[in-house]
């Protein structure tokens, strides 16, 4: 256990840092449109091999070997100075991943590189209203009409769905094939005809989810990642690509300090919260979660990066409900600071999801949104199906046969 | 030796419980939620029609003479079907003047109170929430009021205000009274929402009462909170049992996962035994003055506290949708949010249970 | 609502503090042994309509008629002034209202008498190692030979077995029938050659529960209660009187200020645990709970009286989850209030079950008691399921058929 | 950077697992654990012959010079197999005196506690559970010790007693020495028996080292307990994992009932992450003193306290079996509850650690 760098991650960090000096822009380049500016920077991240690492230059990737020490180097650095570096959205984050994994050369070469610059924004449509948690009994069709499919159905819980140009998602294309059979990936472009955005409103006062409604939608049969019925398991790798996003231990941290300021700022009989041996007994209770998270990534991290993440197997599936327990624990411990603030409602800056939150107002938005659905009940009853049946040999549920 | 209601507790219950079902279904109740103002006068009117609006006022000005357990029973009713309105802090604050003023106080207002004609609210809370007046600092001199009222629950509807003084006494404050400012604060339950009230100089009449009656509304509103949130939760968890049964997912009704059905049950369990408690605190508040302050403050702190995580389960137990601004299920939870907060939180008001037992 | 007694129940309660001022005995009597005393004015309770209120004259009882109310003011200053009552224990408390119910007039005849004065002590025979939640596996056998039953097997938490004269329990005696159909209820003398009695031991140290094995223990058929093959209707019936016995809220309080004595005792900076806040804040939180239970049970007491039990049926079925639950939190906060001498044993003093508690160790002791049988797994999970299902009109469970 | 075991880390504990589970299957433990000693001369030897009495002492006294992590995941690893015995407090014993002690101590002592010939132990405690030297009375006068300690594990069995001194310096105890009174005190968990000490003018070496010493001993203490609490209810969950596999309730396997999987996956999920947070604490312990007395104290907190709960939930998933003297499951519960209370409550070291950050 060495929790130092070597001297080869040293010097990186040291390149990085010089590299670094070029943000935020200086002189002419500094009086660019912010847009302009993010993507002229990031262009040169890429070039000099720090921003998107691992996808190769042909796509428009820096096309660098993998190294995950590099990776968190490069993430820390740019992150501490927020310059611009990989974009974090479903398209970069979800979409590119995939692609480099089952796209045809032609889909990646046309889709890859403007995902990659944000040109292009792209949603993501699993979730429907009949299918929750029970993702693989979706009902949307796609149904095969020369060489186009034409779709009918509705998604929801859409994400930026008004504001993507494209959208990947699951569509079921071979309705007589037994439930997850029947499934295949589709890229829709969201300016087809047919296809329509509603946003959805939040008990939280905010919109950050859709529903997109198609009528007649059609899709070149070209826009198909994977087989034809074979979307399901490209949809699982896609799957972990959004958990490797979820739980980040440094939004974490953020909003315990967040807690901590809270509990200093906030009154109980006379004093500061954070004096209040109750109050402190919960913030040390919840610091213990939140250390666990912490150090429990540096372990996955550094397993995988060993390539012995087989080892790390149990605590990588516990990640997302860990973290969202913890997030939990902070947002109800400090709904419970609030007083009579409690009572208010978020204003329209308090809606930051998982965003800092400095007033109370703000905190009673975090609260409500902790309710949400990334962790409602079906979501953290299948986690704990796959932590006792994977990670424990627990036996499968016993479950009525599958419909056809 | 009878703990239960009476014949008449249970009709009371039963006609209050038949008029918002059929007078405020949920659509209405939506749309008025969206509007914001909490307040509809057709249903104040019935509200009125039922004779509720005077339930412990004294018969001679109208009232029906009642006692705490019964406003508390109309108060679960009420929030079991969600009822927007001022009906919670009019009780209170008509109680108060009943209480408090002289008779001419008494002839003056309680008779327009008792038949809704007019409305009346409660205002105490100052700064961040602070609900006792050793933390107040609006003050009564010469007839006229300085000070700022946080809280204030349908502040600006309001033709009566029932303002808490610094010494313990209560004032009355008309609408629109010179030097009254009506700033909204953004509630988060709009079936109930508050305002802060900024008086310089405002005329008002001051109550003869002592401070002992700013610890009676204190104690009749705690079991009358207590009654909402229980109303409030029993009625998510007949959403989520209904939902759950209905609601589909691999291929089975999702109340028929045990995780889910134990679920419910163990949300069921926190709440529907404590019916009792908050009865037996309406009960002591009238009629056992040694235990009343204690057991309001007591069934307050359990039940908006339990209601609450109810909330959160409910939302959970219903995935994504409960998470909606168009589902029903937060409209309770927010309506929890205020009972758990209005009067203190549970917290400070578990702190104050173990100061008034000597500990 | 009136918490007050009516004039003819103040004057009940009257006569009865007149009647008790008999007890202690006086002169003469004083100095008979214990058990003679207690039997002395016990009997005297009868005969003055006090003791065994609602047991017919003709098997021991007083014959009076039901009013709970009067028995709520007997039982209450019976146990004031701690006077010989009601025996509350299996024989009393479980075999006489089944014997009421469902025995035939000889057997009332024979057992009633010696159960209500307790010359003959009785266990229960229902759970087996082999079937604990799922009592109806029961795999106990009784075969008819003749005018005899022949019992072969094993039953297991059976307190009190070691000191019992009789057992009444479940034997499978139609092993061919559907599972709840082939089990007859019947008494078995303990000195039965073939049955044997051996002390489990707990993890508290004691000794509370037996096993019992039975090896060709032959019952004459006339000991059976009910059909043959209706045993499981007439242990329900049994059931519902334990569930009775069970979340006692006196018990509750007392064991609450139990609790509030420790947090005087104990020191927190210096200061009686009970001035510090986070302790204030979980004993008033468990308060909550202990008052929830004392005034439920008070609701539920007078709609029984009004003959008005079905509104309370909810409440009902919650009760025993509820009491245990609460027992547990009291318990599991007074072990958090212990520091080092949570590391010491219980002493035999201290295995009290669910007795009062004084010592630290006598704390750990009902810390691990809490932990046991009556609230094990199973118990409360077929607990919730009848909360959901009869409470609320949730689906059972998808379950297997059942074996025959 | 490297958070992770070495080879030799990871040979280590597979090492330590395979001694345990052969050298000490549950009857033998059962069976030591019943006649109430807390030590099987032939278990310690095979502890010795492994090398791991000395883990931490120096090479030129016989040890291994490892670091404070070897020896948790061995901590971690016994506790796993349940190894009744002296490990824990022996190896701190012998800590403290390689670091307080001067060259001729070392020198004298150090070889035979690194080969096991000798045991040590550490007394601590005093009243009911005072951790830490400013509420302690015993103290060195004239070379001979007043005062009682207690909560001193395998007191009676140890050759050497090191002892805290309210000046926060450390003395060195012989066996039998004169003015030494060993009163047992009955413990709950019988792997680790615990004694009360009465020093009444009984000769005693000083030992050279400042209050750093025993700081430091009190959080490599911390570490080894959050480490055992860890592999004990690692153990608990393998056991109820187990049993709910191969038991049968209602036709089915009792893991198969949905409310059964996810407990035990949600008890799981309390322990399984925390690995890291001991691991943390041993590293930081050593490596990173800034931190590594607030992280000692967060992670025995943590765990012991989530071990605890872990210990209940075990018991109830067992069902009555798991209440009884002969299932395995009181063995590891009864050692939590040790790990829980000794070098401080959680709740005790929750306080501390917000002392730590100045709240």
């Amino acid at each position: 256990m060495d929790l130092e760098y070597s001297e080869e991650h040293r010097a990186y960090r040291e390149a990085v840092l010089e590299f670094l000096k070029g943000w935020p822009l200086q002189g002419e380049e500094a009086n660019l449109p912010e847009a302009e500016r993010e993507a002229l920077f990031r262009q040169r991240g890429i070039d000099a091999g720090y921003v998107y690492r691992n996808v190769p230059k042909k796509y428009g990737g820096a096309g660098e070997p993998a190294d995950p020490l590099r990776d968190a180097i490069v993430r820390e650095e740019f992150f501490r100075v927020g310059a611009p570096w990989d974009l974090l959205n479903q398209g970069a984050g979800m979409l590119v991943p995939t692609l480099l994994e089952f796209g045809t050369e032609e889909q990646k070469r046309r889709f890859i590189p403007k995902a990659l610059t944000g040109a292009e924004r792209w949603c993501q449509g699993y979730s429907e209203p009949g299918s929750g948690s029970d993702l693989a009994s979706l009902q949307c069709r796609a149904e095969l009409d020369g060489d186009e499919f034409v779709i009918n159905g509705q998604k929801i819980w859409t994400s930026n769905a008004n504001e993507a140009h494209w959208m990947f998602g699951l569509f079921r294309t071979e309705p007589q094939a037994r439930k997850h059979a029947g499934i295949s990936y589709l890229l829709v472009d969201m300016s087809t005809p047919g296809v329509e955005v509603r946003p959805l409103r939040e008990m939280t006062g905010g919109s950050e989810f859709n529903e997109v409604f198609f009528n007649d939608a059609r899709v070149p049969v070209t826009n198909r990642v994977g087989e034809a019925g074979g979307g399901w398991a490209v949809s699982r790798a896609t799957l972990i690509h959004e958990r490797n996003l979820i739980g980040n231990p440094n939004m974490m941290r953020d909003c315990f300090e967040d807690l901590l300021t809270l509990a200093r700022k906030t009154q109980r009989g006379g004093r500061p919260a954070i004096e209040d041996p109750h109050i402190r007994q919960r913030l040390i209770e919840i610091e213990g979660y939140v250390r666990t998270v912490e150090t429990s990534n540096m372990l996955q991290f550094s397993a995988t990066v060993r390539g012995d993440a087989l080892k790390a197997m149990r605590p990588m599936m516990m990640n997302k409900l860990y973290s969202t327990d913890t997030m939990q624990r902070i947002q109800r411990c400090a709904y419970d600071l609030l007083d009579g603030e409690g009572m208010l409602a978020p204003s329209a800056e308090d809606i930051t999801g998982w965003g800092r939150n400095t007033s109370s107002t703000g905190w009673v938005e975090a609260y409500l949104f902790s309710l949400g659905p990334a962790i409602a009940g079906g979501a953290s009853n299948i986690q704990l199906n796959i932590i006792g049946e994977r990670g424990y040999g627990l036996p499968r549920d016993a479950r009525p046969p599958e419909k056809t | 030796m009878e703990f239960g209601l009476s014949e008449e507790q249970d009709l009371l219950q039963e006609t209050v419980r038949q008029f918002v079902s059929e007078q405020c279904p949920p659509t209405q109740l939506h749309a008025i939620f969206d509007a914001g103002e909490g307040h509809a006068p057709a249903l104040w009117q019935g509200v009125a029609e039922l004779g509720l609006c005077g339930l412990m006022l004294p018969e001679e000005y109208g009232g029906a003479d009642l006692e705490v357990l019964d406003l508390a029973l109309v108060c679960e009713e009420l929030a079991y079907g969600g009822l927007p309105g001022p009906f919670m802090m009019h009780s209170l604050a008509a109680h108060a003047i009943a209480r408090a003023g002289d008779s001419d106080q008494r002839g003056r207002h309680l008779p327009a109170l008792a038949d809704g004609s007019a409305i009346a609210t409660l205002a105490l809370a100052e700064g961040e929430g602070a609900w006792r007046p050793e933390f107040w600092s609006t003050r009564s001199e010469g007839g006229v009021l300085h000070g700022t009222k946080r809280f204030v629950p349908h502040a600006d509807l309001s033709d009566w205000i029932v303002v808490g003084l610094s010494d313990g006494r209560l004032a009355l404050v008309e609408k629109g009274a010179a030097g009254l400012t009506v700033v909204p604060e953004e509630g988060i339950d709009r079936t109930r929402p508050i305002g802060r009230l900024e008086f310089e100089g405002t005329p008002c009449e001051v109550l003869e009462g002592d401070g002992a009656v700013l610890e009676r509304i204190g104690d009749v509103g705690l079991t009358l909170l207590a009654a909402d949130a229980f109303g409030s939760a029993s009625r998510l968890i007949d959403l989520a049992v209904e939902y759950t049964k209905t609601r589909e997912q691999f291929g089975r009704k999702v109340a028929e996962f045990q995780a889910v059905k134990h679920q419910l049950a163990r949300l069921a369990l926190e709440i529907e035994p404590t019916r009792a408690l908050f009865w037996y605190a309406a009960h002591a508040v009238d009629h056992r003055p040694d235990e009343g302050p204690r057991s309001a403050a007591l069934a307050k702190s359990h039940i908006s506290d339990r209601a609450i995580q109810a909330g959160r389960e409910v939302v959970e137990l219903h995935g994504g949708i409960g998470f909606t601004w168009e589902c029903d299920v937060h409209l309770w939870l927010k309506r929890i949010m205020f009972d758990r907060a209005f009067l203190g939180t549970p917290e400070s008001l578990r702190e104050r249970c173990a100061e008034l037992e000597g500990w």
